[in-house]
C-alpha cells in the first residue's frame, strides 16, 4: 500500500503569488494514498529538505511528491533528501507547478491553482507506480586505444599516457607522424613541422604508458563503453624489430626501387625501407608487393647484409587482442584526386602538381632537397600559379564543403616559394580568402606584401601548353576580365577528403558517419569529440577538415574525455534504462533494429520451465542503453519497460485527472 | 401442457407483434453488418421476429450482458467507498420476440448456475421481468441437434409463449407457461381462440420438424462415456485447427464464465464483469505462472467435459442446447457435436 | 484454380522423405462449400487435402507455436499469405529451414456469395514472394489501388464516420477471433490481455473495444498484408479491414510506397524512417 | 471531408456529435506529452521568461517523443482530455539521434487513423519545440487550445462519467 507525501513549495513569491498553495495542499490531502502534505517557503532550502526527511521517516512514506520548480532544476537535490531519509531516491516525483503553472498563468490564479492541483494529482499517481532503482555501475578497463598515429593520435596518446593511463597506439603505416611529417613549415608561424613533431614522436616511442603498434590495423571491436575488446592485425614486416638496430644497411643494398609514397611518388624508395629518416620506430619493413625475394624467392640481399639477422622472410600477419575502455579515432585525411579537372590537363601536363607534392619539394628533407622543380625538365620554376578550391566548394566535380586549410597553406606556399626561389613570382587564383584564426589574416597579408604574390579572384577556366610553358586562363572578377598567366609550374590546392576506408572503420566501430565519410560527432556543438557510441571519441580530420591547432586541441579534448571516463573504478550510469521481460518477449527483434545505440542484443533462453528447446529473446546491454524508450514504444507485446517511465506510470498520470 | 391457444395468420401475427411492441419494452432480432442481434425495437419494421434467424449472439446477453457494471468505487483520504451502480438497463418489464427454442432453453440451463451457491439477483430480476416469445421452428438448420439433447423440444416450457406454424397454413400462438398465460390475459392482446384441431396441427408440426434433423446422437450415452475418455488422444486431433479465440464461448447460449476488470479515472472507478472463455490460453494462468491448460487440446477437453459431464453431474442438464451456433460462428468451423462425436466413437 | 492433386502429391512426397512433421492445407467444410484449415501429421489424411478458389484462410497463422510446435511444417500459401510468412521469417517467428512452402500463384479467392473477394480484386501481389515450390504461372506485381470503402468513408462527414465506427466498436464482442486468426499477432501475450486492466481496458465496452481494435490495427500498421483472416473470423462480420487499409493507404502514400512483407528483411514501415518523411502536419 | 466547426448562439457544439453542446465558457482539458530534452526544456524556458499561455494543458514528461506509444493518445482521449499535444525535438536535433524520426511516422498514421474513425484532426496535434523556443511553445499551446475549444467537448468512447 503506497504511502505518499506531498510537499508544496511557495518558492518565495514565485509560486505563492499566482497559485493558492494552501488550496493545493488541501487538494492533495484528499488523495487516498497521500498520508502527509504541507507547504513551505523554500522546499529546496536546508530546513525545507529537513522537513521532507522528517516527514518521510515519521509517516513511513513509500514515495514523495515535491510540487515546486522544474525537475530539471532540483530533481537531484530532492533525490538526495530522499536518500538521506533512507528512501530510494527514485521514489521521488516532481510536480512542476512553477515553470508550468505559476509563471505562465499569472493573470488567472484560479486556473493556475486548478492546474497545480492536477499536476500534483498526476505526480502522486505516477509516484505510486514508481519502482526502487539503483545506479548501475559498469566496470572499466583503464586502457585507451588510439587509432592513427598522426599529430591527432600522437597528442591524444601522450595526454592520456601522461595521466598514467595505458594507451595502445595503432598506426597503419610503418611509422607514426602522419600528414604533418610530410609538411615543410607550418602556418601561420612558419616553424618547421619536423622540428615540432619529431620530439613528440620520440616521446610516444619512449613513453612508459604507451604501447606503439605500427604497421597494423584494428579489425574488430566488440563490447561497450569501459569494456571493449579490440582485435589488431599486425602486418608482417619481415623484419624482427626487437633485434633490428635500424642501421640502414639493408635499405642501402636493396636493389629494388619503388615509387616513394611519402614523397608523393616524386622519387623512389627501396623494397625494404623506412618511410623517412626520422621515422618512429626507425626500423625498416619489407614491402611484400615488390620484394623479389618474397615474390620470386630470388635475391635475399638484405638478409645477407644484416649483421643482426633480423630479416625473416617467413614472417606472417599476426592478430593480437587488447582489452580497452575507450577508443580515440584519429585516422586523418586524404587528398582529393584532381583528375576530373580535364580542362586543366591534369594528368596530361607533367608540370601541374598538387599542393602536397609542392610541399615535399620545398621540404629540406624532400626529394629535391628543398628546391621546387618542374617534373617535366627539372628546371626551377619562375612563374608559379597556385589554384585554390580544387574539388572544394565544387558540387559539380568535387564536394560541397570548404576544406578549410587551403587558403592558409597556399599563402604559406607563396612565401616558401619566395624563400626558395627569390626571383620567382606567385599567382594565386582564389574564390574567397578564408583566414579566420589567430594570426591567420596577418599571415595572408604578409604573403601578399612580402612576396608580392598576385592574388587573382576568379576560377581558372583552362590550362593549355604553349612551348614548354603552361598558359593558365582564368578570369579576374575584380576587373571583370579574362586573364592569361604564363606559368612554369601549376600547383593545385586539392580538397581534403575523409580517408577512403573511414566508413568501413566506422561500421566496424559502430559509429555513424556522414555522406562524405567523416565520422559523426554526438552533437555538433555540445559534444564535438564524442560519438553517439559511448566511449568512442574523434580527434582531427577523421571528423571534419581542420588545421593543426584545431586538431591538437581536439585531441587533447579527447584525452580529457578519456581521463574523465576512467576517473572512477566503475562507470556510474543512470538506472533509467530499458529492461526486457523475457516471458512476454516474442523475439521479433524489432527493438534491435530501432535502438540507436546497438544496446539491444539477443539471448537464448529455455522455451519452457526446464525444457531443452531454446527460444531467442531480446536483452538490453545496461552499459550501452541511454534510456530513450524507442524500443519500449515499438514493442508490441510490451515486453520492454523503461525504468522511470513505465507504461503504468504514464497511464497513471493520464487517468489521474 | 397449457391449453391457452390461439390461431391466426401472418397478418394477425404481425398485428400481435405490433401490439406488443406498442405496449412493452420489446427486444427482437435487428440487422447490423449483415448479422442479426437482439436489440430494443420501437417498430416491427426495424426487426425480423418472424422466422428463426442465425443471430450472432443468443438472447444470453439480455440476461448476462457481455459487460456489466457490478459496482462503483471512490477513493479519497477516507479510503475506498463502494456503491451501487445506476439502475440496471435490463431489469425492466420486457418482451423478447423471435427467440429460438434452443436459445430459450439456454436460459433454463443458465438458471441452474445462477440460483446455485450464489443467487445472482440481477440475473433473477431480469429473468422474472422478461416474457420470452419463441418463434416457429419449421426445419432444422445444418448444425441443429437440439433433439438429441436432454429436453423435449415439443413440450418445452423454456419460452413463455410459442408461435407454431401449422402445416395447415395457420399460425398458432400458445402460452407455454403460467407467466405466458398471465401475460396474454392481462395485457389485453386481442387474439382469436383456436379451433379444436390446433393441438393436432401443432403435433404434426413438431413431427415434421423433428424428422428434419440430420445431426443425431444419443447423449445419455455420451454423458456416460466421455469421462472415461479423459485421456483420449482424439482431443488433440479434433482441436488441431482451433485458433484459441473466445468466439464459441461468447456466442454460446449457455457458457457463463466471466472476468472482473476495473476502469478508473481520477478518484472514481467502475468494476466490470465481462465474458471470458476457457478456450483462451490465459484463462487458467495462475499468479505463480503455472497454467494447467497451456495447450489447446486440454482446453477443448475441458469444454467438452464441462458441457456434457461436469454440468450434467451437478445440475442434471447438459451445458449445451444443440443450437449449433458455435460451429457456424467458429472461424474454422469446429463443431462441438463433431468433437464429442469423434471422441466418443473412437 | 484447383491444385488439390498437385498438393496431395507434394504432401505425400514430403511425408515419404520425412521432410516434415506437419502438413497444413485445406479440407472441405462438412456443412457447406467453404473450406477450413487442415493440419495433418498422418499421411493417411492426405486425400482430404484440397485447394480451390474457396481456400481463403491464411495458413501462415498455423506456424504459431501453439499449432505446429516449432516443428518442420509443409504448408500452402497464396500471394498475401506468403507476404505474411515473409514477415514472420523476418521477425524470427519461424525458421526457414523448418518450412517447406508451396507457393500458389493466386487467381483470386471467392467470398461466400461466390464473387471474387474484395481483397483479391485489390490484390497487389498474387504470386508467392517466398516458396520452395511454385504452382501456377506468376502474373507479377499489380498496381496499388486505394480500397474502395476507404475512399467512400473518407467522403463522408466526420459525424457519419464517427457514428459508423461507434456502431462497429459497440457490436464488437471482443472474442479476439481477429487477433487469433492473424498470423502476425503472435505475441507471447497480447498487450490487450495484460493483467493491469485499469490500464488496458479489460471491460467489454465500446471504449474497450475501440482501444483494443485501434491498438491492434496500429500494431499491424505497415505489417498487415490484407489477407482478411480477421474479417472472415469475426462472428459479428465487422468490416475490420477498414482500419488496416486506412493505415496501409497512409503508409503507402507517405512512406516510399511501402507495402508489408514484399521484400525479405523488411520489418514494416514503423521500424525504419526517412529524413524526408512528411513533416507538414507538425507545428 | 472535414466537417466545418459550428457555433450556435455563443454555445460550443461538439464537432463529432452536434447533439453535444457546451456553454461558451467551457474549458477543454489538453494532455501534453513532451520530450525531456527539447520540448520540456522549452516549456521550462517559457516559464522562466514568464510568457503567458492558456492554462488548459496538463504536461507529462517523457525522455523522447519516440517513447510515446499511440495508445497514450487513445487513452488520453478516452479519459478526461478533449485533446492531445505531443511535442519533441526538431528533426536532426533528437537527443537520442533518431527517436523523433520513428515517432514522426507513428504520429502521422495515428493522427490519420483517429481522424478516420471520427475524431477531428485538430484533437491530436504534434509540434517540434526546441529547448530554445520558449515563445514557440507558448504559441503552440495557445493555438492548440484555441483549436480544441472550437471543437467542443469530446464524448465518444469516454469512460462513463461516474
Amino acid at each position: 500500500m503506497a504511502r505518499v507525501g506531498v510537499f508544496v513549495c511557495f518558492c518565495g513569491a514565485n509560486i505563492a503569488d499566482f497559485v493558492d498553495v494552501p488550496a493545493v495542499v488541501q487538494e492533495a490531502k484528499k488523495i487516498k494514498e497521500v498520508k502527509v502534505a504541507f507547504e513551505y517557503k523554500y522546499m529546496c532550502s536546508d530546513p525545507g529538505q529537513g522537513m521532507i526527511r522528517e516527514a518521510i521517516v515519521q509517516n513511513r512514506l513509500t514515495s514523495v511528491v515535491v510540487a515546486a520548480c522544474s525537475p530539471r532544476m532540483h530533481e537531484k537535490t530532492f533525490r538526495k533528501a530522499l536518500l538521506d531519509a533512507g528512501l530510494n531516491p527514485y521514489m521521488l516525483e516532481i510536480a512542476n507547478i512553477r515553470e508550468h503553472s505559476s509563471w505562465v498563468h499569472q493573470k488567472d490564479k484560479k486556473a493556475a491553482t486548478e492546474k497545480a492541483c492536477d499536476l500534483v494529482r498526476m505526480a502522486v499517481a505516477k509516484s505510486i507506480a514508481n519502482e526502487q532503482l539503483h545506479e548501475i555501475s559498469v566496470p572499466v578497463t583503464k586502457r585507451a586505444l588510439v587509432i592513427g598515429g598522426g599529430i591527432a593520435g600522437i597528442q591524444a596518446a601522450l595526454d592520456i599516457a601522461d595521466a598514467h593511463i595505458p594507451v595502445t597506439l595503432v598506426e597503419k603505416s610503418p611509422s607514426i607522424g602522419g600528414r604533418m611529417a610530410q609538411l615543410d613549415e607550418t602556418f601561420p608561424t612558419l616553424d618547421c613541422s619536423q622540428c615540432i613533431l619529431t620530439p613528440k614522436m620520440v616521446d610516444v616511442a619512449s613513453h612508459p604508458y604507451i604501447e606503439l603498434i605500427p604497421y597494423s590495423e584494428v579489425i574488430e571491436l566488440d563490447g561497450y563503453v569501459g569494456n571493449y575488446k579490440a582485435k589488431i592485425k599486425k602486418k608482417a614486416s619481415y623484419v624482427n624489430f626487437s633485434t633490428c638496430t635500424g642501421c640502414g644497411a639493408c635499405t642501402q643494398k636493396c636493389p629494388v626501387k619503388v615509387p616513394n609514397e611519402f614523397n608523393m611518388n616524386i622519387d623512389k624508395r627501396k623494397a625494404i625501407y623506412t618511410p623517412f629518416p626520422q621515422a618512429v620506430p626507425n626500423k625498416p619493413v619489407i614491402d611484400a608487393e615488390h620484394c623479389t625475394m618474397l615474390l620470386k624467392g630470388k635475391c635475399g640481399i638484405c638478409a645477407k647484409v644484416c649483421e643482426k639477422g633480423s630479416i625473416d622472410y617467413k614472417m606472417v600477419d599476426e592478430v593480437i587482442e587488447r582489452e580497452i575502455g575507450a577508443v580515440v579515432v584519429a585516422t586523418g585525411y586524404d587528398l582529393w584526386d584532381p583528375k576530373p579537372y580535364e580542362e586543366y590537363g591534369v594528368g596530361r601536363y607533367k608540370d601541374i602538381i598538387t599542393s602536397l607534392e609542392f610541399e615535399r619539394m620545398v621540404s629540406a628533407s624532400g626529394p629535391t632537397n628543398g628546391v621546387p622543380v618542374r617534373p617535366s625538365d627539372g628546371k626551377v620554376p619562375k612563374n608559379v600559379v597556385f589554384i585554390k578550391c580544387i574539388g572544394s566548394r565544387d558540387e559539380a566535380k568535387g564536394i560541397e564543403y570548404c576544406s578549410k586549410i587551403c587558403c592558409m597553406y597556399t599563402a604559406k606556399h607563396a612565401i616558401l616559394l619566395h624563400h626558395k626561389v627569390h626571383d620567382s613570382h606567385a599567382y594565386i587564383f582564389y574564390m574567397d580568402i578564408r583566414a579566420a584564426g589567430k594570426g591567420y589574416e596577418e599571415f595572408v597579408k604578409r604573403a601578399q606584401v612580402e612576396t608580392a604574390a598576385t592574388y587573382l579572384r576568379g576560377r581558372v577556366s583552362k590550362i593549355y601548353k604553349k612551348g614548354d610553358k603552361l598558359m593558365v586562363r582564368g578570369e579576374d572578377a575584380q576587373i571583370g576580365q579574362v586573364v592569361e598567366v604564363e606559368a612554369d609550374l601549376v600547383v593545385l590546392a586539392t580538397a581534403v577528403i575523409a580517408p577512403k576506408d573511414n566508413p568501413a572503420l566506422a561500421r566496424l566501430l559502430g559509429v555513424s558517419y556522414d555522406k562524405y565519410g567523416y565520422m559523426s560527432e554526438a552533437h555538433p556543438k555540445l559534444r564535438p569529440v564524442e560519438t553517439a557510441k559511448a566511449g568512442i571519441f574523434l580527434a582531427g580530420c577523421t571528423q571534419a577538415p581542420k588545421d593543426i591547432p584545431d586538431t591538437v586541441a581536439q585531441a587533447s579534448a579527447c584525452a580529457a574525455k578519456v581521463c574523465g571516463l576512467f576517473a572512477g573504478d566503475t562507470l556510474k550510469k543512470d538506472p533509467m534504462i530499458s529492461k526486457v521481460d523475457t516471458e512476454f518477449c516474442s523475439g521479433c527483434q524489432n527493438c534491435v533494429k530501432v535502438c540507436p545505440y546497438q544496446a539491444i542484443v539477443t539471448e537464448e533462453i529455455p522455451l519452457g520451465h526446464g525444457s531443452k528447446e531454446m527460444r531467442t529473446v531480446a536483452k538490453i546491454n545496461e552499459g550501452v542503453c541511454q534510456g530513450c524508450g524507442s524500443c519500449v514504444a515499438i514493442c508490441r507485446s510490451m515486453a520492454i519497460s523503461l525504468a522511470g517511465f513505465t507504461d503504468p506510470q504514464i497511464i497513471n498520470e493520464i487517468v489521474a485527472i | 401442457m397449457n391449453v391457452l391457444l390461439f390461431e391466426t395468420d401472418k397478418a394477425g401475427l404481425h398485428k400481435f407483434y405490433e401490439e406488443i411492441i406498442g405496449k412493452f419494452e420489446t427486444y427482437a432480432p435487428v440487422e447490423k453488418f449483415g448479422k442479426y442481434d437482439y436489440k430494443k425495437v420501437s417498430k416491427l419494421t426495424e426487426c425480423d421476429p418472424d422466422s428463426p434467424i442465425e443471430t450472432t449472439m443468443s438472447i444470453k446477453p439480455l440476461f448476462f450482458p457481455k459487460s456489466a457494471k457490478i459496482m462503483k468505487f471512490k477513493e479519497d483520504s477516507s479510503g475506498t467507498t463502494v456503491s451501487e451502480t445506476d439502475d440496471d438497463p435490463l431489469s425492466g418489464k420486457r418482451v423478447i420476440l423471435g427467440v429460438k427454442h434452443c436459445d430459450a432453453r439456454g436460459l433454463q440451463v443458465l438458471d441452474q448456475v445462477y440460483k446455485w451457491d450464489y443467487i445472482d439477483t440481477d440475473y433473477q430480476k431480469r429473468r422474472l421481468n422478461t416474457i420470452i416469445i419463441s418463434t416457429r421452428c419449421d426445419k432444422a438448420g445444418s448444425q441443429c441437434f437440439c433433439t438429441s439433447l436432454d429436453y423435449d423440444v415439443e413440450n418445452s416450457d423454456a419460452h413463455d409463449i410459442r408461435i407454431v406454424n401449422g402445416l395447415d397454413g395457420k399460425i398458432y400462438i400458445q402460452a407455454a407457461t403460467e407467466k405466458g398465460e398471465a401475460f396474454i390475459t392481462s395485457s389485453g392482446l386481442n387474439l382469436s381462440a383456436s379451433s379444436g384441431s390446433a393441438t393436432e396441427e401443432i403435433k404434426k408440426h413438431y413431427q415434421s420438424l423433428k424428422s428434419s434433423f440430420k445431426l443425431k446422437m444419443d447423449y445419455s450415452e455420451v454423458n456416460a462415456k466421455l469421462l472415461k475418455l479423459f485421456d483420449s488422444p482424439e482431443f488433440e486431433t479434433v482441436s488441431s485447427n482451433c485458433i484459441s479465440c473466445n468466439t464459441c464461448a461468447f456466442i454460446c447460449p449457455t457458457c457463463h464464465c466471466f472476468k472482473i476488470s476495473d476502469e478508473k479515472i481520477k478518484d472514481t472507478g467502475l468494476r466490470y464483469k465481462s465474458y471470458d472463455s476457457c478456450n483462451n490460453g490465459y484463462f487458467t494462468l495462475m499468479a505463480g505462472g503455472h497454467n494447467p491448460r497451456p495447450v489447446k487440446y486440454r482446453r477443448w477437453r475441458q469444454r467438452a467435459m464441462h458441457k456434457f459431464v461436469y454440468y450434467k453431474e451437478r445440475f442434471g442438464m447438459n451445458l449445451c442446447v444443440g443450437c449449433g451456433h458455435c460451429a457456424i460462428s467458429c472461424p474454422v468451423n469446429i463443431s462441438i457435436f463433431d468433437v464429442v462425436n469423434q471422441v466418443v466413437k473412437v | 484454380m484447383d491444385y488439390s492433386k498437385q498438393i496431395q502429391e507434394i504432401a505425400s512426397k514430403l511425408f515419404a522423405d520425412n521432410k516434415i512433421d506437419y502438413f497444413v492445407g485445406y479440407k472441405q467444410n462438412f456443412f457447406d462449400d467453404s473450406q477450413v484449415p487442415f493440419l495433418i501429421t498422418d499421411p493417411a489424411e492426405i486425400p482430404n487435402l484440397v485447394f480451390t478458389e474457396k481456400s481463403v484462410f491464411n495458413l501462415a497463422n498455423y506456424l504459431k507455436p501453439d499449432h505446429t510446435k516449432r516443428k518442420r511444417v509443409g504448408l500452402v500459401v497464396k500471394g498475401c499469405d506468403s507476404r505474411a510468412l515473409n514477415l514472420m521469417l523476418t521477425e524470427n517467428q519461424v525458421k526457414r529451414e523448418n518450412l517447406y512452402i508451396i507457393g500458389i500463384c493466386c487467381e483470386g479467392t471467392l467470398n461466400e456469395k461466390g464473387e471474387k473477394a474484395q481483397n483479391c480484386v485489390e490484390c497487389v501481389m498474387p504470386d508467392p514472394v517466398v516458396y520452395d515450390e511454385i504452382l501456377g504461372t506468376p502474373s507479377g506485381k499489380k498496381e496499388y489501388t486505394v480500397n474502395v470503402d476507404i475512399k467512400e468513408l473518407a467522403g463522408k462527414s466526420l459525424k457519419e464516420r464517427a457514428d459508423y465506427f461507434e456502431d462497429i466498436f459497440t457490436a464488437c464482442i471482443r472474442c479476439n477471433a481477429c487477433r487469433h486468426s492473424c498470423p502476425l499477432c503472435y505475441c507471447a501475450k497480447c498487450c490487450i490481455d495484460q493483467e493491469t486492466s485499469t490500464l488496458y481496458n479489460g471491460a467489454n465496452t465500446s471504449s474497450g473495444a475501440m482501444h483494443a481494435l485501434m491498438t491492434w490495427s496500429l500494431h499491424l500498421a505497415g505489417r498487415c498484408v490484407d489477407c482478411r483472416n480477421c474479417e472472415k473470423a469475426c462472428p459479428s462480420h465487422l468490416p475490420l479491414h477498414l482500419l488496416h487499409k486506412q493505415n496501409e493507404s497512409v503508409i503507402y502514400e507517405n512512406f516510399q510506397q511501402h507495402l508489408a512483407g514484399m521484400e525479405k528483411d523488411d520489418r514494416g514501415a514503423f521500424y525504419k524512417y526517412s529524413l524526408t518523411d512528411p513533416d507538414d502536419f507538425i507545428l | 471531408m472535414e466537417t466545418e466547426i459550428k457555433e450556435v448562439q455563443g454555445k460550443i457544439v461538439s464537432v463529432e456529435n452536434p447533439d453535444i453542446i457546451a456553454p461558451a465558457d467551457w474549458q477543454p482539458v489538453i494532455m501534453g506529452i513532451l520530450c525531456n530534452w527539447c520540448s520540456y526544456a522549452g516549456s521550462d524556458l517559457t516559464g522562466t521568461s514568464r510568457i503567458q499561455y492558456p492554462p488548459n494543458i496538463r504536461i507529462i514528461r517523457v525522455p523522447c517523443s519516440s517513447r510515446v506509444d499511440p495508445w497514450f493518445i487513445i487513452k488520453s482521449l478516452q479519459s478526461t482530455a478533449d485533446g492531445v499535444l505531443i511535442s519533441g525535438c526538431h528533426p536532426g536535433d533528437c537527443h537520442y539521434i533518431s527517436g523523433n524520426y520513428y515517432a514522426r511516422r507513428r504520429f502521422l498514421v495515428t493522427k490519420k487513423l483517429l481522424n478516420f474513425i471520427g475524431y477531428h484532426e485538430n484533437r491530436v496535434q504534434f509540434s517540434w519545440v526546441s529547448a530554445a523556443e520558449g515563445p514557440k511553445f507558448a504559441k503552440v499551446v495557445a493555438k492548440v487550445t484555441e483549436d480544441i475549444k472550437k471543437l467542443g467537448p469530446l464524448h465518444r468512447y469516454k469512460k462513463e462519467n461516474f
